[in-house]
């Protein structure tokens, strides 16, 4: 059950995205449409399983002192990987997702993690790990973009829900993006805390 | 075909190799040892110098747990083994919250004039409600002692000189007092922070000694004479920053109106 | 100096594991990739001038463009333009006919910010083809001017100004060439 | 050579038009953890600043040397990561040694930078602004330098502005759910939406 909660935690209680705080600069920036968060979630996930597999496989040889360079060429490689492969088999996405593709490499999770927990771990745990990152990552991603593609163009996963319903741009651009993560951050807090008022009250 | 793959692999190898030969070399002539406590601390730590921690990075960190700024529980991103450890080698078990005593931000009480007569409802809600309470000073506090009743481990008491007084052994920083004074004069302190300014109006300081004889006039002679600059006169208050305070006691010392109150 | 031989050693080692690994794979998809890109190019002319059936690509002065035949008879010119934008450059193929008024044109790739510059591409619900683009059609290339025959979106006049711009310097430089 | 005015036209640009944190969003995660105060905001701005405008240099000159003869495009990611790692750390080194004073200011952050969104972005950015085709246009060097330069002057400019602000917010009534991260947010978003304001015109 131990190792299945290494699984779950990363769903909900350390959720990357709403509870570290980590991953934030592709969260708000590609968020813009559910199509683009499922994209850039799974892109994600993929590097992440990845590189966590390679840096716990390979976590005992490397000396400390070199420790980030080696784990961040091993993200690299992922991230490259997903790159090509985006160009050949997905270009729409690939040319929506921009320069946030590449961009993986320096997202905190996917190093935070190889850093936090798969230098540490044995492979198969920190495979849950990665999963339950990546998964965790791609549903507040796609929490988000549909919240900012619904306010923002009146769409959901590119259907135009209606077409009299003038959207406020505002939700597109930048500011909707920053205002959406805080207030979410803030509901999950209070929820968080009396889940957890209840359980010491109770 | 096969070009193709060897030109990149060459080129890569060879800028890995400079890299981590430049970085050996680099340790080789620039090494330095770091105290062993936090190198330990480091290693237990996620390394992924997110920031979350509000530090610089987890070194920045261990740096603080070493100093006792900072606990265990400050970073997110470790789960609950790593905190244990960390937590032994500081030989501390794991708080979640560092330890914090409440402290009155005011020495006003019978020191200060009274604006009317009060005959109402002996509670500082109610008397703070008539235009702002009885005080001439408005921060000021009302001594009815709403505090009094609210703290449940009865670690407040109301002094003879109208005041509130803070039984440190007692006081485990629940945060009840806060929420109960309506003047907002209680504040929680980390117990290593020994010296707090027990005033909390912010009138310039001329007005201030007309109406309460022990209140901060806002003369900057602790900010002159704090060695480490921790504290620092805003908005005609003086306010300490207790990141950089290192409890040396000159503001205590030199402070006139006796505002400065050590623990 | 074995700590020295043991870092670069190691470091070495994984790049060139890595870069295998990733030469391999360019190697795979390089082919599909170059593929996609002509499918665009070519679906693009194919917009632009629906009723030439072959385009024969050709380049004068590092200007390159297509030469759009119906039956061998030339109906127009698709010129490869780039016009720099907000975020990057904007790629773009301009049809034109040989009088100099512009058929089409199609955005190939841009990085403008979505739901501004972007729009540059946006077709209107129930339209088929994005309205800001229709407008270069059947004017003459020497006179586009935003705000006097070009209206620019909203909030975006830097990415509706740099595709105006590029499409009126590069057809007259063109028409110019292609006469001589 | 261009005249100045084109390299003014990028700081100002980089600076307030595309800022790095409100509009291109890049470089959040210190921008949210480092903030609470000012000092460590200042040190961490002037930190990434000197790693923004090294890295522009060292990725321009792998680019153009490198990279482009050898066809190896893509492998761009790589490289310059592994070179943005190996300078903070090869500098992280020099500094411990040099000054330790320095050090204590500035060093402790520069660890943060190796996954900073913003040094990458701007090394990537470069690529994309200054190469056409894979030939560098007019001083494409120069203005490289200059837009790392100018996206570390406009983190700092934006870690600045919201330290001061966070440090105003401990005094200010926020309900307990949405202290500390939360009202940040809203605060970055009110910032952005202000500096939307720059977004109408091209120098």
């Amino acid at each position: 059950m131990k190792v299945f909660g290494e699984f779950i935690k990363g769903l909900w209680r350390e959720n990357p995205t709403f509870r570290i705080m980590l991953g934030l600069c592709p969260t708000l920036a590609v968020s813009t449409s559910v199509e683009n968060a499922i994209g850039m979630g799974s892109a994600a996930a993929f590097v992440l399983v990845g590189s966590n597999i390679f840096i716990s496989l390979v976590r005992k040889i490397i000396p400390d002192k070199v420790r980030i360079p080696c784990f961040i060429v091993i993200i690299a490689t992922f991230v490259t990987i997903v790159e090509l492969m985006m160009k050949a088999y997905a270009p729409l996405l690939s040319r929506s997702l921009g320069i946030y593709v590449p961009l993986i490499v320096v997202n905190c999770i996917v190093l935070g993690r190889a850093e936090a927990f798969s230098s540490k771990e044995p492979v198969f745990k920190s495979i849950l790990d990665a999963l339950g990152m990546g998964l965790g990552f791609t549903w507040a991603l796609v929490m988000i973009a549909s919240i900012r593609e619904l306010l923002g163009s009146g769409s959901l996963l590119g259907f135009t829900i209606s077409k009299h319903f003038e959207p406020p741009l505002f939700m597109i651009l930048a500011p909707g993006a920053l205002l959406t993560i805080g207030l979410l951050i803030g509901m999950f807090n209070h929820f968080i805390a009396r889940s957890r008022s209840r359980k010491t009250d109770g | 075909m096969m070009t193709q793959i060897l030109i990149p692999v060459v080129t890569m190898a060879a800028l890995g190799l400079t890299f981590g030969a430049g970085l050996a070399y680099a340790l080789k002539i620039f090494g330095i040892e770091v105290d062993p406590k936090t190198a330990l601390i480091i290693t237990k730590l996620p390394g992924a110098n997110c920031g979350a921690c509000g530090k610089a990075g987890c070194a920045g960190f261990a740096d603080a747990l070493v100093k006792g700024e900072a606990v265990p529980s400050g970073c997110p991103v470790t789960n609950s083994e790593a905190r244990k450890a960390i937590a032994e080698i500081l030989g501390i078990e794991d708080t979640l919250k560092l330890k914090q005593i409440a402290a009155v931000r005011c020495s006003g009480g019978n020191k200060a004039k009274d604006k009317y007569v009060y005959h109402g409802i002996k509670s500082c809600r109610a008397a703070s409600l008539v235009f702002g309470g009885y005080k001439a000073c408005a921060f000021g506090c009302l001594g009815f002692g709403d505090c009094v009743e609210v703290c449940p481990f009865d670690a407040i008491t109301m002094g003879d000189d109208g005041l509130p007084h803070v039984d440190p052994e007692r006081c485990t920083a629940c945060g009840n007092c806060v929420k109960a004074c309506p003047k907002g004069l209680f504040t929680l302190i980390a117990e290593k922070n020994v010296y707090y300014v027990a005033c909390s109006s912010t009138d310039p300081g001329g007005a201030k000694a007309k109406v309460c004889s022990a209140s901060c006039i806002a003369c900057k002679k602790c900010e002159k004479a704090c060695p480490v600059s921790a504290i620092k006169v805003d908005a005609n208050l003086s306010r300490f920053d207790y990141q950089k305070c290192q409890n040396i006691g000159k503001c205590f010392e030199v402070c006139p109106t006796k505002v400065i109150k050590k623990r | 100096m074995s700590q020295l031989l043991k870092f670069g050693l190691i470091l070495c080692a994984i790049c060139l594991a890595a870069t295998l690994v990733l030469a391999v794979t360019y190697q795979v998809t390089k082919p599909k990739i170059e593929e996609q890109l002509r499918r665009e190019e070519r679906e693009a002319l194919e917009t632009i001038l629906p009723e030439a059936d072959s385009f024969t690509e050709k380049s004068v002065d590092g200007l390159d463009y297509y030469e759009a035949l119906k039956g061998g008879e030339l109906k127009g010119y698709c010129v490869k333009v780039t016009g720099s934008g907000y975020n990057g450059f904007i790629r773009m193929i301009v049809g034109v006919n040989p009088a100099g008024v512009i058929e089409g044109v199609e955005v190939l790739e841009q990085q403008e910010t979505p739901g501004l510059g972007a729009d540059i591409n946006k077709i209107k619900p129930g339209e088929k083809d994005p309205w800001f683009l229709r407008q270069f059609k059947g004017k003459d290339a020497a006179t586009l001017e935003v705000k006097k025959n070009i209206d620019a979106i909203t909030g975006a006049t830097i990415s509706s100004r740099a595709v105006t711009d590029a499409v009126r310097k590069t057809i007259t430089e063109f028409l110019a060439k292609v006469k001589r | 050579m261009d005249s100045i005015s084109a390299y003014i036209s990028i700081i100002i640009s980089t600076v307030f038009i595309n800022n790095f944190i409100l509009s291109r969003f890049l470089g959040l995660c210190p921008f949210i953890g480092v903030s609470k105060s000012t000092g460590p905001a200042v040190s961490m701005g002037i930190a990434v600043t000197f790693v923004t405008t090294m890295a522009s240099i060292l990725t321009w000159t792998i680019y153009e040397f490198v990279l482009i003869p050898f066809g190896l495009e893509y492998l761009r990611t790589l490289t310059f990561i592994l070179v943005i790692a190996s300078f903070v750390q090869f500098a992280e080194i020099v500094i411990q040694k040099k000054s330790p004073a320095l050090y204590r200011v500035l060093g402790i952050y520069l660890a943060l930078i190796t996954t900073n969104c913003a040094v990458f972005g701007v090394a990537v950015l470069n690529i994309d602004m200054f190469f056409l085709h894979g030939k560098p246009l007019a001083g494409s060097f120069l203005k490289s330098v200059v837009q790392g330069f100018g996206a570390g002057a406009g983190f700092t400019l934006a870690m600045l502005l919201m330290s001061g602000i966070r440090e105003r917010l401990e005094f200010a009534e926020v309900p307990r759910c949405m202290k500390d991260a939360p009202i940040t947010f809203i605060v970055a978003s009110l910032m952005s939406l202000a500096f939307l304001g720059f977004s109408g015109f091209k120098i």
